[in-house]
């Protein structure tokens, strides 16, 4: 029995060797990415993968540019980034990954293969600097089109310090299993310190323990913190605001861009969200007529509102074809001269989307872009003037 | 928040272990499998209740006796197609043929319904009883007395009925109670109904709890209710449910009072220190063999 | 007629308890080199008990148990084998997954010196040893006439091969005395012939005593120079065959008057 | 009965074939596809895939000893794993600016990552084989859990001042110019990536003799014996927790030292990525390849890590067809029914052949 078993399974073996050669489409050029599509992270890979096949097909259908996406499957896992990258082997352009350890784990891939590659949502520093410790080793051809952790982490220290309005004793709640939360926490909780900003208690939870959080709501609550800090995804975020209510807690909330999303949860009580702050840069609310449209054509497809990741995924394809068209890439054209050329128009060009105006891009990829304050008002994002 | 309100949150948290772990402590006891799949119908079962309430409107009672009917009949018929064929085989193979239906119901939910969670409608309200300075939500109440009464109902069935006797019998020894003229298939298939049945049921107390219903929503409490069946003694009701308790407990404490961020740790410490001292969890029979 | 022999075992006072039950009490026996005793006794008198508890797979609750003059009360299982006490079992356990060969040489594991080290590295006393033990083994099987089954799987060979193949793999370990747990359960007449004549030659080509328990009374009386008798876990006589069979209350113990 | 039997007899009967056939096949495999890679017939994803499979089937040729020869169900392999990759990930990365050259850094980081996985094999072993059954199982899973949580809230650098080291708050700073090895819940960042598959190759090939040399040894025979029959080992006077420890260690150093390689494969490396997850899917390559027997486990790894990239092209699908194959697989392969059919197609094979079996 196990030889017939051997020899079946060596066949298999054997077709997976065969190389496929790649198939071109013609005068399209080919986007690759990869990101969660199966898996407990598979929301955010989704959200992209639906959002960049919207932009891509508005994209064709001006007629100009063509482009054709190939959106891969790592399941979060860098391991399976780097074997989604191998897949993508005609790529001539990329969106990277969807999550941040598997972007730092193909970041240098694409670094070594010369192809330009912007990440709508990989916001550690490790997508972007071979050593991110020391800011440096910036890989160059690797963009993002979200914040920053450090730039986030900063950034609500600065708001909180600035609108003390909101809470003077800070309670901060994160996930101290993921590199998105990690990364935030510790650079608010180095501004803070910066700043002047009393942080009375910090607490965490980690994939095991991501629905029980009465222990630290009820931690923070003794330590008579007025404001918590947030710097988590919006599922967990939902649950928290869930068990604060119940435990009677009512102090401010404080998102980052994680936070976004937590409105379109389906069934959400969006009165358990009223008066929670959030930076971010999109607002599905948004009266303007790109976010109309985008939203409008993402719930047709998907039957869901769409999220940051969404947002920022198909703000990515409308950067590369506005770079595209400025520096007159072709189809023809192979990945690495490609490359140069979307490196240079992005760090010259300006970029309008949904999640900003006036977007610019460093040399190190990293991009510059205007948080907006937001509060939660009768089940809609608010802006708050400054 | 002191430590009374402490111990009654791991009292909720520990009594949707205890049911998650009576499911996996009677298919152990009976069938000898570790049925890691059991998380999976729990996640099944929430989506069917969040449907049945969301979707369709249906009352709380209704919806949950149609997300135990459903579970009950995905329990069977997974027995049926996955497990029944493997009763000769080791006990190994079965476990990773569960596991492969754990990744099937967790990826056919996805196809089905999507990553994106949803919220589960609160049941009984998002109020709390004051007494005091202490201030318990009505969920942990309700999730605690439910868990109390599943305990009692399941032990009655099962020291008072004849398939309850039957069960016992098969568990102690499944040649003998063949002989005894048991249908031994037919017990293990009635042990998988009221084990996914009550999977159900422990999914609306987790979702009345934990309000979000997504793919993988029962890998975890899956996990730490096979620890908890573990730790009680499996194969042993009161076990499962002294076990499911006592990690809901040990769990809340360990954060509260040593670290968030070890909480896991220290966890599976305990057990592993539990262990040491009762080699068979805390109420399991001693493990004798006859020289 | 013993005295001048070497004495090898010798317990005293033994007794267990059982969660408060009294399985054994003030059982006594000698054992003298080369000498075959049998241990007899109906159905539950705690015949194998008192096997478990010379091997300590039971720790005694009283009693001392004396082995080649020394007293083994903090032995373990183990270190009874290395002692040299070896055994069967009643309900015959042998390492169902390996050949006949690998479980006589596992029963030759500590007479086998070379480290783990040495065998990953295949170093030169691995070879030597891996040769010597080869040899003795295939000489033991010899012995028991299973050298035509070496290569067979423990588990798939008749049943009395199997009794043989135990005692074998019990040969193996070196040991002084021998204890077989109903050698001859599930014997045809025949065979429990052969397996008296096996047993004689056990004891005097390896020059070792040997205890049994059995209840085919032709080969006790055949075989044993002395016989004990158990009866509810406590002694009910002692003597040679002709003085049991004398016994009334052996007799009384057996017809159950 | 017998066909039952067949992965063991297969495997005592005639051991040195068994070995000999293993360790042939590693190097014909070997061969073809270092002949493929260097005349470009060998995609890119297939040779991206060839480092994380010689870890794969390190690591379960490891579980294998543990599982299928120990007989001890171990549900946390993957936290030696990941001891070893850390271990191994933190040393290159030290040693990184000393020595340049990357293959005897690679060998020194596996050569740690081993030693640490057996360290932490051993004390572990101690509580872990004082229990028995699925008791033991549920420790390990514990075990692994645990050390998951600890590298999770471990942070480790150095600079100029030598190491910097915390525990759950990061309050390692170091001076510009240090390097931080190990970064908490992001694990180890920006990892020179000197992993390679010829590297890979000899350590399978090392992982199989080191089993093998160890299972046709007295300590193999008393692994096994104590694994059939325990109390028959005992009283042959094999000390059974021993054995049992043996098997553990060795099966987490091979754990250990295919970590360290996977980790050096990687520019990143998360402490999650060993969760119980990756312990359970090494359990899967072991019992689908035969308990005791490392060829199935080698070509069940192989074919268990490719079988989701070759089922790429169907998209949201393709790990629920992955799960229903393994289901079948699981069915298949312990039908009696086939399981009679093979064992007579494989007597009359052997009757034909002469005498065999």
């Amino acid at each position: 029995m196990k030889n017939g078993l051997k020899k079946a399974l060596v066949v298999a073996l054997a077709a997976a060797m065969a190389s496929a050669p790649a198939a071109l489409a013609d005068g399209a050029i080919k986007i690759g990415g990869s990101g969660p599509l199966t898996g407990g992270a598979a929301v955010y890979g989704q959200a992209v993968k639906n959002a960049a096949e919207i932009a891509v097909e508005e994209v064709n259908a001006l007629g100009g540019l063509q482009f054709e996406l190939q959106m891969e499957d790592d399941a979060h896992d860098p391991e399976k980034a780097v074997n989604a990258y191998y897949v993508l082997d005609d790529m001539q352009v990329s969106l990277a990954t969807v999550t941040s350890s598997p972007g730092a784990a193909v970041a240098p891939m694409y670094a070594e293969d010369h192809i330009f590659a912007i990440t709508p949502s990989g916001s550690s520093l490790d997508v972007i600097y071979a050593d991110s410790a020391n800011l440096s080793g910036a890989y160059g051809n690797v963009f993002q089109m979200c914040f920053t952790d450090p730039n986030q982490g900063t950034a609500s220290a600065d708001y909180i310090k600035a609108h003390e309005n909101l809470g003077s004793k800070i309670a901060i709640i994160y996930k101290n299993d993921d590199n998105y939360s990690t990364g935030i926490f510790n650079t608010f909780k180095a501004e803070a310190a910066v700043v002047g900003l009393e942080v009375v208690y910090e607490g965490t939870f980690d994939d095991s323990n991501a629905s029980d959080f009465t222990v630290q709501l009820g931690q923070a609550q003794a330590a008579e913190a007025d404001l918590v800090f947030l710097p988590i995804y919006y599922q967990p975020a939902s649950l928290i605001l869930q068990q604060a209510q119940a435990a009677g807690y009512a102090p401010t909330f404080f998102g980052v861009d994680g936070m976004d999303g937590i409105l379109t949860l389906e069934g959400f009580d969006a009165s358990l969200a009223e008066g929670v702050y959030l930076l971010t840069p999109f607002n599905a609310d948004a009266e303007d007529e790109q976010t109309k449209n985008f939203v409008a054509k993402y719930t047709e497809k998907t039957g869901e509102v769409p999220n940051q990741f969404a947002a920022d995924a198909y703000d990515c394809v409308y950067a590369i074809a506005q770079a595209c068209e400025a520096g007159g890439v072709t189809a023809d054209m192979s990945a690495q001269e490609i490359c140069d050329i979307l490196v240079e128009q992005f760090t010259t060009m300006t970029f309008n989307g949904l999640t900003g105006t006036e977007m610019t891009w460093a040399p190190t990829g990293e991009v510059s872009k205007t948080a907006k304050a937001m509060i939660i008002q009768n089940g809609a994002y608010v802006g708050v003037e400054d | 928040m002191g430590f009374l309100s402490y111990l009654i949150n791991g009292l909720g948290l520990g009594s949707v272990y205890a049911i998650i772990a009576l499911g996996y402590t009677m298919v152990y006891g009976i069938a000898k499998m570790l049925n890691f799949a059991h998380g999976d119908v729990i996640m099944v079962g929430a989506y069917v209740a969040f449907f049945a309430l969301n979707t369709y409107k249906l009352p709380t009672v209704p919806a949950v006796l149609l997300a135990v009917l459903v579970c009950t009949v995905l329990g069977v018929v997974v027995e049926k197609l996955a497990y029944k064929p493997l009763r000769q085989a080791t006990s190994l193979a079965v476990l990773i043929t569960a596991i492969g239906v754990s990744y099937f119901l967790q990826n056919g939910a996805q196809l089905l319904w999507s990553s994106s969670p949803k919220v589960f409608p609160a049941l009984v309200g998002n109020g709390s009883l004051t007494l005091g300075s202490l201030s318990v939500s009505y969920v942990t109440l309700i999730t605690i007395a439910t868990c109390i009464l599943v305990m009692i109902g399941l032990t009655l069935f099962v020291n008072r009925t004849k398939t309850g006797r039957a069960m016992r019998a098969c568990s102690e020894d499944k040649g003998a109670a063949t002989l005894m003229g048991i249908n031994v298939n037919q017990i293990i298939s009635v042990t998988f109904a009221i084990g996914s049945g009550l999977a159900a049921i422990a999914a609306v107390l987790l979702c009345a709890s934990y309000p979000q219903v997504f793919p993988t929503l029962g890998s975890m409490p899956g996990i730490k209710a096979f620890t908890a069946a573990v730790f009680g003694g499996i194969g042993s009701i009161p076990g499962a449910f002294l076990g499911g308790l006592l990690l809901g407990v040990i769990e809340i404490f360990a954060k509260a009072y040593i670290s968030t961020q070890l909480s896991d740790a220290i966890v599976f410490a305990v057990l592993i220190v539990v262990l040491l001292i009762k080699p068979t969890g805390l109420l399991g029979r001693k493990l004798s063999e006859k020289v | 007629m013993a005295d001048e022999k070497k004495l090898v075992l010798d317990v005293q006072d033994l007794g267990i308890d059982f969660g408060g039950l009294t399985a054994v009490n003030d059982f006594a026996l000698q054992v003298f080199e080369k000498e075959i005793v049998g241990l007899i006794g109906p159905n539950g008198a705690g015949k194998t008990t008192v096997f478990n508890m010379l091997t300590k797979v039971y720790q005694p609750s009283r009693g001392t148990i004396r082995f080649l003059g020394e007293d083994t009360a903090k032995k373990s299982v183990v270190e009874m084998n290395k002692a040299g006490i070896a055994r069967t079992f009643q309900n015959i356990r042998l390492f169902s997954q390996l050949s006949v060969l690998d479980n006589v040489k596992a029963g030759f594991h500590n007479s086998i010196t070379y480290s783990p080290f040495s065998a990953i590295f295949r170093l030169p006393s691995y070879f030597r040893q891996e040769r010597e033990t080869e040899a003795k083994a295939l000489d033991l099987l010899k012995i028991f006439d299973l050298q035509d089954k070496a290569d067979t799987i423990a588990s798939n060979l008749p049943y009395g091969a199997q009794r043989r193949l135990e005692i074998a793999r019990a040969l193996a370990t070196d040991p002084k005395l021998l204890l077989l747990d109903e050698p001859a359960a599930g014997m045809n007449p025949q065979e429990t012939e052969e397996l008296m004549a096996m047993i004689r030659k056990v004891r005097d080509h390896f020059g070792i005593a040997i205890l049994l328990i059995e209840h085919d009374m032709r080969l006790v009386m055949g075989i044993c120079e002395r016989i004990t008798v158990l009866n509810y876990g406590m002694l009910l006589a002692e003597g040679t065959p002709a003085q049991i069979q004398a016994n009334p209350d052996v007799i009384k113990a057996y017809l159950g008057e | 009965m017998k066909a039952n039997k067949s992965v063991f007899s297969s495997l005592f009967g005639r051991q040195r074939r068994g070995r000999t056939v293993s360790i042939l096949l590693v190097i014909l495999a070997y061969i073809v596809l270092t002949v493929m890679i260097r005349s470009g017939n060998l995609s890119r994803l297939f040779q991206g895939l060839l480092v994380p499979i010689c870890c794969y089937m390190v690591a379960a040729i490891g579980l294998n000893l543990n599982v299928g020869v120990s007989g001890e169900l171990n549900l946390g392999q993957a936290g030696f794993m990941s001891i070893g990759a850390f271990a191994g990930i933190c040393l290159s990365g030290r040693l990184a600016p000393l020595l340049p050259n990357t293959l005897l850094r690679l060998v020194l980081a596996i050569l740690l990552g081993a030693v640490c996985a057996m360290i932490f094999g051993f004390l572990i072993g101690i509580p872990v084989l004082k229990l028995q059954g699925d008791y033991l199982a549920i420790v390990t899973l514990a075990f692994g859990q645990i050390i998951k949580s600890l590298i999770t809230n471990m942070y480790f650098g150095f600079d100029e001042n030598g190491f910097q080291f915390s525990f759950v708050a990061n309050t390692t700073k170091l001076a510009p110019g240090g390097k931080m090895l190990l970064n908490g819940p992001m694990g180890a960042t920006g990892t020179e990536r000197i992993a390679n598959f010829t590297v890979g190759a000899v350590l399978v090939l090392l992982a199989l003799l080191v089993v093998y040399h160890i299972m046709y040894s007295k300590s193999g025979r008393a692994i096994m014996a104590a694994r059939d029959n325990r109390i028959a080992a005992e009283s042959v006077g094999i000390h059974v927790s021993n054995t049992k420890m043996l098997a553990f260690v060795i099966s987490a150093g091979l754990a250990g030292a295919a970590g360290a390689l996977f980790g050096l494969n990687y520019a990143t490396l998360v402490p999650n990525k060993f969760d119980f997850n990756t312990s359970i899917l090494l359990l899967v390559y072991v019992v689908l390849g035969g308990l005791g027997n490392m060829t199935g486990t080698m070509i069940a790894t192989a074919v268990l890590v490719l079988l989701p990239e070759l089922l790429r092209s169907l998209q949201d699908y393709r790990m629920l067809i992955y799960a229903i194959v393994l289901i079948v697989i699981m069915l298949l392969t312990n039908n009696e029914t086939l399981k009679t059919w093979f064992g007579k197609l494989k007597a009359g094979k052997g009757a034909a052949a002469g005498k065999e079996g």
